[in-house]
């Protein structure tokens, strides 16, 4: 196949291997995107780091007290764990070589994503509407610039996610397909520890200071 | 041999079973409702109660990175742990320096 | 010839170290940084003379080997250095150059501490402040003396042998306060306000400068601080007092608007405007700043929070 | 002329500054003109779209940055002597402020990301593979989109001369000054936008050739027997791929501000200008090592391969980049120890930036203990290696002394700190970079560089570098700051300006030298047949120059550090040696059109944010995501050769 095979000096597949290791070439992919996922931690680091240091720079606006509502990053919170969970089964399901069952859970995963999605937009379009904007204070920029590029990330996820479905419903699935669906689903399950310290360090410790 | 077109389902090949998934959600599921409960609850006093709910959160990567995101296994030697360890260890170090510089802790003592 | 060679080596050796301590004494008060007239510039001194000692000591082993080993070992025919290609560990030599570069960071590295943490605190212990607040602005300086109630632009007048508390803020880009003569900067930044502590022990006029890029106007951002003793120093402020006009609010708002001018002088300050611009700009997010002292009817109006 | 016309020419052409944007603006269409001319006549477009627009061979890849850092070194270098013109004598109206301050900035960022990075990145791409013995970089396709990303980055940034007006806060672009409040021009958003789309490029390079050296060495080269060239890739590109992420976040964050309305560091509205300091530097301190690292990694196998010796104290040397790499994390708050976070927080950081001399202080024993019993021949390469040690030597020196925080508070911003950054990045990474350039030259072009010239080029710029910047030393301590336009007469700095001037002008001249020595030894030098021109050590240097499309026919097994070496001292070249029934059919990358397309649709979409015409941006990002889709369902993009044609093209080149 591939040239990177032959410059690994014809090592060949490996079936003992998870289906998405098994062909050298797609392991070089995966191992590019840990590093990337390594990456994109300290993008979110950065972006924590800003968040913290303008928390209390509220000008006089909203306190994140006062904006944060419990029940509704609660159910984000519970709607992106289970799409993480239901992205796994879509992963155990392309090792078990079960092309409906893959493509059945990809589409759940999708669907919490969206529903996630929604929550989060209305909940800053709530906030909107009670006058705290972007452009209000600084920890109102930091705020929706830290949740947003997580929401940003969720959307290129969801993206993503119908690229892959697509392509394994036509391709079914193969060594490429498997890696693929393998990478998208790391980048998730990425996401959900991203969102694990931003209902740690935004929300729950913004309604408990 | 080619990749692009071999399709692999069907088969024969070991079985793969739920149990760790099902394991990690339900792990993750009660790591965040404790989170919820200690801070809805106010279970400690703020500044312990800031670094269980930071532990909380550390398990929960634990949980994502060894149950569904399989970062134990791989093809050759585990680059990518140590990439990640790296990415971690860089990332607090970033986010808590950061605020150390930034809250200008001679501050204080330099206005009153 | 070669006695010549090495006579002229020498003489050169000779000529290069009077040069450097010519240069480290401080050839002149041109070389401000060479010739402090206070006891802060002399204690940054004093560690840049130790940290150009310490760092002599591998620089000039490495140029002296870089040298002979260059000569020594250069590919000529006919050249009977030894030859030994598969020399290429010695565990002895690889402990030297470790250890030696730890010890001298250490020393180093302590005086720097010490230095580090004197300098907070006032260089004088038994000798009252004098408190000058230090606004910069585009492109000037405002000098606000809070006790003496006066308030300068351009210059600074400061008694000789007092320690100066000068807090910096900006309401501007940031800049840096800096009178290399009496010792080092630091950044006057909006919304807070920063203590540097300096002193005089001689009468004179030190050059001052922002030492951070703000624009347009910055090269001309350059103010003089006026060392005279304390006598008469009161002597001037009760100069400025009695013939000068006082500094408004509508006065400053000019002085915000970016432009380059001489110097000026006012015999009283609006109460508050220093913290009351600290305080709008930033300042009350800093731990340490009192709401008190920025709220309220004196907080100016395009400052206001809503 | 109608009114749209003349506030357009006003407004974007800025046809009222005066002559030298008339120029500028009559030098870029001439020069664009030429090319399209030049091209055209020689019917030359297939062939630079087929071999060099698509490409995505690595060492053509290495060729064009090469390339492109050159010339930005030639756009920097001529900003250098602008500037320094302007301060030969005081009070001098050469400049206007304004331009003065513009200069200034483009100046340094050309430097930095624009020059320094494509340079360290052309040799990445040039010897990485080579010297591992793999057949190109992990992944080929994002080579080339990293490259395109750089390259539009890079033009983004240098049309704002010419089209509404270059950025003028500095290259550190400090909040509030860099804010709406203080800076309305489209200036400040080419820098943010052209700085976050070459970003985005090298931190793919940085992920690409870890994972190239993680995974694509030839069977046998375990880490510890890998050249150290290749080493200080890896440090370089674990630093990259942590510090670049800060550098997008304090731009993006800038960019926010000034489009969005934003207040992350504005005075008012809680903003907080001393954030983007810490993360700009966060990146910004890591940078210069990402620069010179590999900077290190060039001398170490220039020193074994002059000195005809292996390199002393290998491990150690590893060890000290690896050190080097993670220790640059925890430094960056010394570029702002007169920001006063404290004595505390300025001790952590001096003592942390001082830790950092002790294995660089060790790198340089180590490279003078390779000289020692060896057998040093003074060719281009090796001189800037040996002109290297003394200037880097002082500079690291200098650079301690700046550590030392309440030291600093007498150096920061002064003329001190610029001869000292100077020191460290002329005198380490642009001697590195030609030292590389110089030795890896006959590999990538098959020709070798006239030494007579060369030497001439040496000696002007070496000498022209001691000219121009001990003398700001001096400055420093005379109390002169940086970034001033104009200066008075009666501070005495008039003498040392002027002589400064001069060596700037010595240096341009060795730059100058430099590209006659090139443009002369495309005719005139000799060709290298052996592939193997310095008598080296290395992998790389088994190969014929230039090397074959696909590298290795066959993948060597190694067995040994500098393998190519031992093999020659003990006369086993043989074991290298191809025999026709080894080659098998070699699967490559296909070439694509669609990393250049996306550059330009970067480009496109940076050019409508700066002005803010949205339409633009829009259409810039679809062109951005059709390209990503498209990748998406790309199957199959390698192509075969066939085993025959490999033997052919060995046997032609003498191998077979």
């Amino acid at each position: 196949m591939a040239f990177i095979e032959y410059a690994l000096h014809g090592r060949v597949a490996n079936e003992e291997k998870p289906l998405e290791y098994q062909d050298p070439e797609q392991s070089i992919k995966i191992l590019g995107f840990w590093i990337f996922l390594a990456t994109d931690m300290l993008l979110f680091g950065c972006l924590f780091a800003t968040y913290l240091v303008l928390r209390t720079h509220t000008d006089g606006g909203l306190t994140a007290k006062q904006l944060f509502d419990v029940p509704g990053f609660a159910t984000e919170t519970f709607l992106l764990l289970t799409s993480s969970f239901t992205g796994g089964l879509a992963t155990l399901a392309m090792r078990n070589r079960n092309k409906s069952a893959v493509l059945a859970w990809i589409a759940v995963t999708v669907l919490l994503g969206l529903g996630f999605l929604g929550f989060e937009v209305s909940e800053f379009a709530a906030n909107v509407a009670r006058g705290a904007t972007m452009q209000r204070s600084a920890f109102l920029s930091a705020f929706y610039t830290l949740v947003g590029t997580h929401g940003l990330h969720v959307s290129i996820g969801i993206g993503w996610m119908i690229v892959t479905w697509i392509q394994i419903a036509r391709k079914g699935i193969t060594r490429v397909t498997a890696r693929k669906l393998f990478v998208v689903n790391l980048y998730w399950h990425f996401l959900d520890v991203v969102w694990v310290f931003i209902f740690t360090v935004v929300y729950l410790s913004g309604v408990v200071m | 041999m080619n990749v692009e077109s071999e399709k692999v389902d069907g088969g024969i090949h070991p079985k793969h079973s739920a149990k760790k998934y099902i394991v990690g959600y339900l792990s993750s599921l009660v790591l965040t409702a404790l989170a919820y409960t200690f801070a809805l609850k106010r279970s400690f006093t703020l500044g312990p109660l800031l670094i269980v709910l930071m532990v909380l959160a550390g398990l929960q990567i634990v949980v994502q990175l060894y149950f569904f995101m399989h970062a134990t296994e791989g093809d050759g030697p585990p680059f990518h742990l140590g990439a990640l360890v790296l990415g971690l260890f860089f990332t607090f170090a970033v986010a808590l320096m950061s605020v150390w510089i930034m809250g200008f802790p001679a501050f204080s003592a330099r206005v009153s | 010839m070669h006695d010549k060679a090495k006579k002229r080596r020498i003489r050169y050796g000779m000529l290069g170290a009077s040069a450097m301590t010519l240069l480290l004494s401080g050839c002149g008060p041109q070389y401000m940084v060479l010739d402090p007239v206070g006891p802060v510039g002399r204690e940054e001194l004093h560690l840049i003379i130790l940290s150009v000692i310490l760092t002599g000591i591998v620089i000039i082993p490495v140029l002296a080997l870089l040298v002979f080993i260059v000569w020594r070992y250069r590919d000529k025919p006919g050249n009977r250095a030894p030859y030994q290609p598969k020399w290429s560990e010695s565990r002895v030599l690889e402990v030297i150059w470790w250890g030696i570069p730890i010890v001298i960071v250490g020393i180093l590295g302590y005086f720097t501490e010490k230095t580090t943490f004197a300098l907070v605190r006032p260089p004088e212990n038994n000798i009252a402040p004098i408190t000058i607040e230090v606004t910069s602005l585009d492109w000037k300086w405002l000098f606000q003396y809070p006790d003496q109630k006066i308030a300068t632009v351009n210059y600074a007048v400061i008694p000789t042998g007092v320690p100066i508390n000068f807090v910096l803020t900006s309401d501007a880009p940031m800049n840096s306060f800096w009178v290399p003569r009496l010792g080092g900067q630091e950044y006057t930044m909006p919304g807070m306000a920063m203590r540097l502590w300096l002193q005089a022990n001689q009468s004179g006029t030190y050059y001052g400068h922002g030492a951070n890029f703000t624009g347009r106007g910055f090269a001309h951002m350059n103010f003089n601080v006026i060392a005279k003793p304390a006598t008469q120093f009161y002597g001037w402020v009760q100069r400025v007092k009695s013939t000068s006009h006082p500094l408004t609010r509508a006065i400053y708002a000019q002085l915000k608007i970016p432009s380059v001018i001489g110097t000026t002088q006012y015999s009283s300050i609006p109460p508050n405007l220093f913290n009351g611009t600290v305080w709008a700009d930033g300042g009350k997010y800093m731990p340490g700043m009192l709401p008190a002292q920025g709220t309220g009817s004196n907080s100016m109006k395009h400052n206001s929070t809503q | 002329m109608p009114v749209w016309l003349t506030h357009f020419t006003t407004t974007y052409l800025m046809w009222n500054e005066g002559p030298m944007i008339w120029g500028s603006d009559v030098l870029i269409l001439l020069t664009m003109l030429g090319i399209v001319v030049t091209l055209t006549r020689l019917r030359r477009w297939k062939w630079l779209w087929r071999e060099w627009l698509t490409t995505v061979d690595h060492k053509k890849i290495g060729i064009m940055y090469l390339l492109a850092a050159l010339i930005m070194m030639f756009r920097g270098g001529v900003d250098a002597l602008l500037l320094r013109t302007q301060l030969a004598v005081p009070g001098n109206h050469f400049l206007s402020a304004e331009h003065y301050d513009q200069i200034f900035t483009t100046h340094g960022t050309i430097m930095i990301l624009f020059m320094a990075m494509p340079f360290i990145f052309a040799l990445f791409n040039i010897v990485v593979p080579l010297q591992i013995g793999a057949r190109d970089v992990a992944f080929p396709y994002l080579n080339a989109i990293s490259f395109w990303l750089f390259f539009f980055g890079a033009m983004l940034f240098n049309i704002s001369f010419v089209f509404g007006g270059s950025p003028d806060a500095g290259w550190v672009s400090y909040p509030p000054l860099s804010e709406l409040g203080f800076d309305f021009g489209p200036g400040e958003n080419y820098y943010l936008l052209a700085l976050q789309i070459s970003g985005i490029g090298s931190i793919a390079t940085g992920i690409n050739f870890l994972v190239t050296i993680f995974k694509m060495r030839a069977p046998g080269m375990k880490l510890m027997r890998m050249p150290l060239f290749s080493w200080s890739v890896v440090a370089a590109s674990v630093v990259i791929i942590f510090a670049f992420p800060a550098l997008a976040i304090a731009l993006a964050l800038l960019t926010l501000d000034r489009v969005a309305g934003t207040h992350f560091f504005t005075i008012l509205h809680g903003g907080d200008p001393m954030m983007f300091v810490n993360l700009f530097w966060v990146w910004g301190h890591p940078e210069v090592y990402i620069v010179i690292l590999p900077a290190f990694g060039v001398y170490s196998e220039v020193v074994a391969t002059f000195a005809r010796k292996r390199v002393f104290g290998y491990s150690s040397m590893v060890l000290s980049l690896m050190l080097i790499s993670v220790i640059s994390y925890f430094v960056w708050a010394h570029h702002f120890f007169t920001m006063g976070a404290g004595a505390g927080v300025n001790t952590f950081f001096a003592i942390a930036s001082m830790l950092v001399a002790i294995p660089t202080g060790v790198k340089v024993f180590n490279w003078l203990f390779t000289m020692f019993r060896g057998r040093i021949r003074l060719t281009l390469p090796m001189l800037w290696t040996i002109a290297f040690v003394p200037c880097f030597t002082i500079g690291g020196a200098t650079g301690v002394m700046l550590a030392a925080a309440p030291a600093d508070y007498q150096y920061h911003n002064s003329y001190f700190l610029i001869a000292h950054f100077h020191q460290v990045l002329i005198g380490g990474v642009v001697f590195g970079m030609l030292a590389g350039m110089y030795y890896w030259w006959p590999k990538v072009f098959g020709f070798m560089l006239d030494v007579r010239l060369g030497k001439i080029a040496f000696w002007l710029f070496n000498i022209g570098f001691y000219v121009c910047f001990m003398p700001q030393y001096a400055l420093g301590f005379m109390g002169m700051q940086r970034r001033m336009y104009t200066y008075p007469t009666d501070m005495g700095w008039g003498t040392l300006n002027f002589i400064s001037t001069i060596g700037a002008y010595i240096m341009g001249l060795g730059f100058l030298f430099i590209v006659i020595q090139v443009l002369y030894s495309i005719k005139h030098g000799e060709r290298d047949l052996t592939g193997d021109p310095w008598d080296a050590r290395t992998l790389e240097w088994s190969l014929p120059s230039p090397a074959p499309h696909y590298n290795f026919a066959v993948i060597p097994t190694v067995t040994e550090r500098d393998m190519w070496w031992e093999l020659k001292e003990r006369k086993e070249t043989d074991r290298l040696k191809l025999k026709s029934d080894m080659i098998t059919p070699i699967h490559m990358p296909k070439n694509s059109g669609r990393p250049f397309l996306m550059g330009v649709s970067f480009f496109i979409a940076g050019f409508g944010l700066v002005f803010e015409w949205i339409p633009i941006a829009v259409l810039g990002l679809i062109g951005i995501l059709l390209s990503l889709l498209f990748r998406a369902f790309e199957y199959g993009d390698e192509h075969t050769i066939p085993a025959d044609e490999i033997r052919e093209t060995e046997a032609a080149l003498g191998r077979l």
